[in-house]
């Protein structure tokens, strides 16, 4: 759907000045989220006439390192790339600073103090996700006084989005002494892991009003141990998640699941415009947030036939 | 190329000890017709810093294995390593820069925990005569669980000193250079090379790993030579560790998942026996190049997409060990 | 003239395995400057009382004290500090090393640290020289046949200067100049004063060599005599508890048999272990290997077993060439073959005595037709029985078994195939008298029965006994087939390897 | 009793047991097994019912350990074969039609035992070491299922296939059936025909199982191919309790488990003797582990400081070595007194 449109800038930035080579590395092929994310640069780069390095890191940093060195050593033009963890890049990317090659990160930032080693940064905010969450189950429960119960399915213990989507999320309905998080467990983002902690939680807490997951794979595990402890998922528990893929929506315009947080994996065409930019020396701003909305089930509705991934 | 090797090895070498070096030429000259074939197909591949840059990106790995070589001689396994390289990160990231400590405490301190757990798993394994695959799994869970109760966020290291090391590059001549690791890592193999054919120590661990109730009954040091490789292995995680947090100047609870499968399989695809008695530390060393070699090759090819780079890595891996297999199979 | 003080004494041992009371209240001393033969049947319990003084085992009661002082060894590190050396009984020695190192390793010549690998070579050169024995001593141990690695054994324990050595049973696959080389190192060193003890089923070994005996039995004291005073009958009696009446029996050979070929080989041979030959093995016949060390009997025994390949000539087994390219083609033509080595080659140490005797049987049905567990029985008890392996508990672990016995098991797996060539190679080592005679007869009463033996001993004596021709062997060559009429005796063999057959 | 504790699976039974103490101290509902929609519901169903997987992948796993060998490429068999019975389904134009249900689980399991047979023959055939030569799968396979799913969850909504890892049959969740199954065949295979038998002796002392004729060949490469049917079983069933096959995750670091369901049943990695039930007891005692983590409400960054506590308290109470030295410590390095030697008749020379 979206390859049409980057066709046109892709000749107009290719009579420019010749072919530009990208090196893109990506953390690795962990989850749904992920792939669709690569699918989205590989294709934009194609219709960009980008030349696209790719290489997967298997959620290794010092596989990205090694990748991004050796983009320095084939000399690209821009180098991208979505990194596994926040700290550790200076280093190499001190040595594309030397190499003169400009540095794009994506999907999530770095915490260098030294700005000036990339050039911006394009991605999700995973703290603002769990306070859209967050914000919503406020909302939500406006005027209720009682308790509201609520589980958490983590992601990997450690991994970025899970410590900032729980960071986020705990920050809002922090405020509130109402809001009680009975259990947290990590789920390792994946639906078998988030039926199994789920099942275990519904035998330990017989009271659960809300189920918070960091992801929708986890939550669609989750709605299975629901329904087979007998109880309504969406009704007799709420539940939230993060990332709007497709299985996701489904379950959120059925009703199973009340309130998603997107987080688009879909940074290709941007990704390819600002690398275009950077090349021909514009001026490309610091931070760049990639359009993403949230979703209620009748959004999910009317969202879910033009839904690409 | 390979075979010249193999000749030039045969002519020199004592009767029958030529069959033991075999697999290690083998592999030898195996990654150099690799390295060559890689030359062909990528250009800018066939450079010295290629090369270089092997050893800078595995400076940590090598010496990992290093300690992973005694371990695997006396026929035991230490899958602690990875977390062990993790928990010096984080224990290295939180002290310099959350707590403001010297690096030159902190990088000793940081080498006594390590060896400290690998002796105290030495003395589970022998006293206690448990297998080393559970009590080293125990450790690899409390070493990464320790990671994430410093904390689950990575940490950045700042001190300027440490930073100073990290980034310090050594000139070699032809516009080559290596960072200080490599050295590190190149001594760390120097010395564990010469301890396992020069001293008795490195004799002992043979010896166990060919037969351990033999070598108690030759009168030999059975119970110190076991505990003593577990700890080898417990500071070589340890320097490793600092060495990954040279190379990344951050700490991470996550890092080096799974490094101890590494590890292992640079050992054996150096060709020292996973049941001990037999191997030589040049393999290892041969063991990491493949491996690192191998990512290079992957990332110069640069169009393979996720799975297809796994399944690319699985083939390399395939063809080297059937390559090797078969020489060493047919000259012995 | 009274005896000098005892160096090493042990008194009131006890030790006890799970179910097994292996040692109870046994006194022991040993004198300096004397060998002292310990004695008794298989599973007497004499590796059980070096293994308890030497601090492989806790011991359970009793004291040790060496040099008037008591003593309790943490295990063989501390004792071999303390002055004690020992060769167990079975070759305990890393395969992987060299022979050098084998020889060495803990006592490696170094400077400031560092090996000295050259001096290290030379002196084991040297010190195998000693012994008679000129071998490259940088190849590693594994590749050379047990005879050689028991005689690295000996080496290593006699250079380590020691006040006490200890021999398990050294001698069980040597030849007789090797005996006589290590009887001359031990002469030496008794001389020097140092106390020896020594483990053998050899009577003519003990008598040579032993001033003092002590023997033991089910585990207890029998009593210590001097080897002067005490009969070899008297010696049997008291080891096996009764008179050993068919020993004399088996003095007469068995008569010669004509009868249809079973195995032939024509120039069968294999480059660098055994040069071609050309055997025949008739049904029924038992056909005897002599020759020295390393003559190559063990490469004829493998080759025509398929555990090695052969590399030139042909073999036919009922008159039809057939290759052996694995021992389960072999078997299935009804070749059998006991290894010598029985820990590297024979038995699976963690299954039961059971299992390990019906193995060959199973793997021969297959895994889907399983022995009905009461044949299993039967069979296991008939042997168990016949050869009599103790403790008689088919369900004891073969590794708990005692050496002998570990070797009766092994020899029991091959007989209950019945076969029609068995290849024995060295079946006998390590087995007390009484069972020997009885392996003997087994062997003389199948052969009648119609199966052929290709039998390998390094005891010259029961290769005459037994076979019909004795086939001998010099430097991995075929030198000389000998029928066993009255004129053949061990001088004739062992004249007939000096001169290569020529004679 | 002593006959009891000597038994070698009562140290990891009695962990199991003191591991569902816990959680019934916490949960005090924990034991309790409810009739629901006509199925058996309860904490003590759910360990089984997640279970299962592992104890499938163990039970074949154990097979390859009793060799002496080790296979690291169960995960990656699993996530394939999920991931084609999935692709299958998914294409099917009646997804709940059994003939094309069976059709799947046929192609998913064929697959897995080709795979398995070319990791036997690596290892028996070409002399590869077990470690290195599953290696290769277990990283090529894990591409090859993602290269399955196109990287993406593939989700089916079929009842007949749900019915493998998340469906009921007689009151019983049919996973649990499923493993009974292959428990039953495995043991009938290995205890009452010779296979346990000859497979101890290939890992006993391989040499050794050559020269007694055994075709330690051929059954090295059927054990491999068993430890990755089992492990295609697994993945069929892991797939089907959450009707999607998730080529990325499925089976990860399964093999970690299952290896030491293994060892805590005490089976040796060195091979030789080997322990169907200890390994059945291993994998639940992981199992109730996890669950107690749940349970308990343990939070995820000190789960591994309790899971590394419980292994080497198990791995601690299951040695001999270290109860002798605890908790009897008698002196025995004591010289004891010299005792009289009583009735045996003693010879003295004169
Ligand atoms: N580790 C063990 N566990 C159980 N029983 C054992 C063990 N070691 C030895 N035994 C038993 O102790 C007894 C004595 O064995 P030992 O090895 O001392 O006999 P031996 O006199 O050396 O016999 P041989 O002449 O056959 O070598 C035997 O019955 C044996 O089965
Ligand atoms: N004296 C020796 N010199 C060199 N090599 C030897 C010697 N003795 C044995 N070997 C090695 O041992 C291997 C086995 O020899 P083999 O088993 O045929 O001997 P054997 O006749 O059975 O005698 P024994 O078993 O008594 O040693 C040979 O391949 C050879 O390499
Ligand atoms: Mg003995
Ligand atoms: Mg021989």
């Amino acid at each position: 759907g979206c390859g049409s449109g980057g066709d046109t800038t892709a000749s107009a930035g290719g009579a420019d000045d010749g072919k530009i080579t990208m090196g893109f590395a990506q953390v690795g092929a962990e989850s749904g989220w992920r792939t669709a994310n690569t699918k989205s640069i590989q294709e934009s780069a194609k219709a960009a006439g980008i030349e696209l390095k790719f290489s997967d890191a298997q959620q290794k940093q010092e596989n990205q390192i090694k990748a991004i060195r050796s983009y320095i050593q084939q000399k690209v033009d821009v180098i991208a790339f979505s990194p596994v963890v926040e700290s550790g890049w200076d280093n190499v990317l001190k040595e594309a600073q030397t190499a003169k090659i400009p540095v794009i990160l994506t999907d999530r930032a770095v915490d260098s103090a030294d700005t000036s080693l990339y050039k911006t940064f394009l991605g999700s905010d995973f703290v603002e996700e769990g306070r859209k969450a967050g914000k919503w189950l406020v909302e939500e429960y406006k005027d209720s006084t009682d308790t509201v119960n609520i589980v958490e399915l983590q992601g990997t213990t450690g991994s970025a989005p899970a410590n900032d989507r729980k960071a986020g999320f705990a920050e809002v309905i922090g405020a509130e002494s109402k809001f009680k998080v009975i259990a947290s467990q990590t789920g390792d983002f994946t639906r078998a892991k988030g039926k199994e902690v789920m099942e275990a939680f519904l035998k330990s807490n017989p009271d659960i009003d809300v189920l918070y997951a960091h992801n929708d794979d986890m939550g669609l595990g989750a709605i299975e141990a629901i329904e087979g402890a007998g109880k309504v998922p969406g009704k007799d528990i709420k539940i939230i998640t993060v990332d709007a893929v497709k299985d996701g929506m489904q379950a959120l315009a059925d009703g199973k699941i009340n309130f998603i947080v997107e987080c688009s994996p879909i940074l290709g065409p941007q990704l390819m415009d600002l690398a275009k930019k950077v090349v021909a020396g514009e001026q490309v701003p610091a931070r760049v947030l990639t359009e993403e909305t949230t979703f209620t089930p009748e959004q999910a509705k009317a969202a879910l036939p033009t839904r690409p991934y | 190329m390979s075979s010249g090797i193999l000749t030039s090895a045969r002519l020199r070498l004592p009767g029958r000890l030529r069959s033991a070096y075999i697999p290690v030429l083998a592999t030898a000259g195996l990654l150099a017709a690799m390295f060559v074939a890689g030359g062909v197909r990528y250009t800018g591949f066939a450079s010295g810093q290629v090369v270089l840059n092997v050893f800078i990106d595995n400076a940590f790995l090598l010496v990992v294995a290093v300690g992973m070589t005694f371990v695997i001689l006396t026929g035991g396994i230490d899958l602690s390593v990875g977390a062990v390289v993790a928990l010096s990160t984080m224990v290295s990231a939180s002290l310099m820069t959350d707590g403001g400590w010297p690096p030159l405490l902190v990088v000793p301190l940081v080498l006594l925990i390590g060896s400290a757990l690998g002796l105290a798993m030495g003395c589970i394994i022998h006293y206690f005569d448990i297998q080393p695959f559970i009590v080293t799994l125990a450790g690899m869970f409390l070493a990464r669980g320790l990671c994430y109760v410093i904390g689950t966020d990575s940490i950045s290291i700042t001190d300027p000193a440490y930073t100073a090391v990290a980034q310090a590059r050594i000139a070699l001549p032809g516009e080559m250079a290596v960072s200080v690791s490599v050295l590190i890592a190149v001594a760390v193999a120097g010395a564990a090379a010469y301890v396992l054919h020069y001293t008795r120590l490195g004799r002992n661990v043979y010896a166990i790993g060919g037969s351990e109730q033999s070598a108690l009954l030759m009168g030999l040091p059975v119970a110190r030579t076991k505990i003593a490789v577990y700890t080898i292995s417990g500071f070589c995680s340890a320097l490793g560790g600092v060495l990954f947090s040279l190379y990344t100047l951050s700490g991470y609870g996550l890092n080096a998942l799974g490094m101890e499968l590494d590890a292992i399989a640079a050992v054996v695809i150096g060709g020292t026996l996973l049941t001990g008695g037999s191997g030589y530390l040049a393999g290892t060393v041969l063991g990491v190049l493949v491996l690192g070699l191998i990512q290079t090759i992957i990332s110069f090819e640069g169009t393979l997409s996720s799975w297809w780079t796994k399944i690319f890595i699985g083939l390399l891996l395939f063809a080297f060990i059937l390559l090797q297999r078969l020489i060493s199979a047919r000259r012995a | 003239m009274a005896p000098p003080a005892p160096i090493l004494q042990m008194s009131g041992i006890c030790k006890e395995f799970p179910g097994v009371k292996a040692l109870s209240g046994v006194d022991f001393r040993l004198l300096p400057g004397e060998v002292h033969a310990l004695m008794g049947e298989n599973g007497a319990g004499k590796s059980t009382l070096i293994k308890v003084l030497t601090g492989v085992y806790d011991i359970d009661g009793g004291r040790i004290t060496l040099n008037g002082q008591d003593v309790v060894f943490a295990g063989p590190l501390q004792a071999q500090q303390a002055g004690i050396s020992t060769v167990y009984q079975e070759v305990n020695l890393c395969a992987n090393l060299s022979v050098a190192e084998n020889i060495f390793i803990g006592r490696e010549p170094r400077r400031l640290g560092r090996i000295q690998w050259k001096r290290m070579r030379r002196r084991a050169a040297e010190l195998l020289a000693g012994l008679d024995l000129h071998i490259d001593v940088s190849a590693p141990l594994s590749s050379y046949s047990l005879a050689v690695q028991q005689m690295v054994a000996i080496a290593r324990a006699v250079d380590i200067s020691a006040r006490v050595l200890i021999l398990d049973e050294p001698t069980s696959s040597l030849d007789s100049g090797e005996v006589e080389q290590l009887f001359r190192v031990m002469r030496r060193l008794k001389a020097e004063g140092i106390a020896i003890l020594f483990v053998s089923h050899f009577l003519d070994q003990i008598y040579e060599i032993s001033d003092r005996m002590t023997i033991l039995r089910n585990g207890s004291l029998v009593g210590e005599y001097l080897t002067s005073e005490l009969g070899q009958v008297e010696l049997v009696g008291k080891m096996i508890g009764r008179e050993l009446a068919d020993l004399e029996k088996l003095e007469d050979r068995p008569p010669a048999r004509t009868s249809e070929p079973l195995v032939q080989t024509e120039a069968l041979g294999r480059s660098g272990a055994i040069e071609p030959f050309t055997l025949t093995v008739h049904k029924g016949e038992v056909v005897g290997l002599a020759g020295l060390l390393g003559s190559g009997r063990t490469e004829i025994a493998r080759l025509l077993f398929g555990a090695d390949h052969a590399s030139t000539g042909a073999l036919r087994i009922d008159g039809e060439p057939v290759t052996l390219r694995t021992p389960r083609l072999a078997m299935n033509r009804g070749v059998a073959f006991c290894s010598e080595n029985r820990r590297a080659e024979g038995l699976i140490p963690d299954l039961t005595v059971r299992e390990n005797i019906v193995l060959a049987l199973q793997a021969m049905r297959g895994w889907h037709r399983p022995i009905p567990r009461r044949t299993q029985d039967e069979l296991v008890d008939k042997y168990v029985a016949a050869l009599n392996i103790r403790p008689a508990d088919p369900e004891q672990l073969v590794r708990n078994l005692s050496g002998g016995n570990q070797q009766k098991v092994l020899l029991a797996r091959w007989l209950i195939l019945e076969p029609r060539l068995l290849i024995l190679d060295e079946p006998t080592r390590g087995i007390d008298v009484g069972a020997k005679a009885e392996i003997q007869r087994l062997v003389a009463e199948l052969s009648d029965g119609g199966m052929a033996v290709l039998f390998v001993s390094a005891e010259l004596e029961e290769v005459l006994r037994l076979s019909h021709k004795v086939a001998v062997l010099r430097d991995r060559k075929l030198v000389a087939e000998l029928p066993n009429d009255d004129g053949l005796t061990t001088g004739v063999i062992m004249e007939t390897i000096a001169s290569g057959g020529r004679a | 009793m002593t006959a009891l504790v000597r038994h070698r699976l009562f140290w990891p039974a009695a962990v199991l047991l003191l591991l569902l103490a816990a959680n019934v101290a916490f949960t005090p509902g924990f034991l309790s097994i409810e009739m629901k929609d006509g199925h058996l519901y309860g904490s003590l169903i759910d360990i089984f019912r997640f279970g299962a997987p592992l104890i499938l992948v163990a039970i074949g796993m154990t097979l390859v350990i009793a060799t002496g060998g080790i296979d690291l490429s169960v995960g990656s068999v699993v996530a394939i074969s999920g991931a084609l019975a999935c692709l299958h389904i998914s294409g099917l134009p009646d997804q709940n039609d059994v003939g094309g249900v069976l059709t799947a689980v046929g192609l998913a399991l064929g697959l897995a035992l080709v795979l398995g047979a070319w990791n036997g023959f690596l290892v028996a055939g070409i002399g590869i070491q077990p470690i290195i030569a599953t290696l290769i799968i277990m990283v090529a396979g894990r591409g090859l299922a993602q290269l399955i799913t196109d990287g993406q969850i593939v989700t089916v909504n079929s009842a007949s296939y749900k019915l493998i890892g998340g469906g009921y049959w007689l009151t019983l969740p049919f996973s649990i059936l499923i493993v009974l199954a292959v428990l039953a065949l495995t043991a009938f295979l290995t205890r009452r025909l010779a296979l346990g038998m000859l497979v101890e002796s290939i890992g006993g002392n391989a040499t050794a199982s050559r020269l007694a004729g055994i075709r330690s060949r051929g059954l090295t490469v059927a054990v491999y191919a068993f430890c990755a049917l089992c492990a295609g079983i697994a993945g069929l069933m892991i797939s089907s309790n959450v009707s999607s096959a998730d080529g990325n995750n499925a089976g990860l670091w399964i093999e970690l488990d299952a290896i030491l369901a293994v060892v805590i049943g005490g089976t040796s990695l060195m091979g030789g003797r080997f322990s169907l039930g200890g390994t059945v007891l291993g994998a639940l005692v992981i199992q109730t582990l996890t669950t107690t983590i749940y349970s308990i409400g343990i939070p995820p960054e000190t789960t591994l400081l309790f899971k590394a506590l419980v292994v080497t308290v198990v791995c601690l109470v299951q040695s001999p070595a270290f109860r002798e030295k605890v908790f009897q410590r008698r002196g025995r390095r004591r010289p004891a007194a010299p005792q009289a030697t009583d009735d045996e008749k003693v010879e003295v020379p004169a």
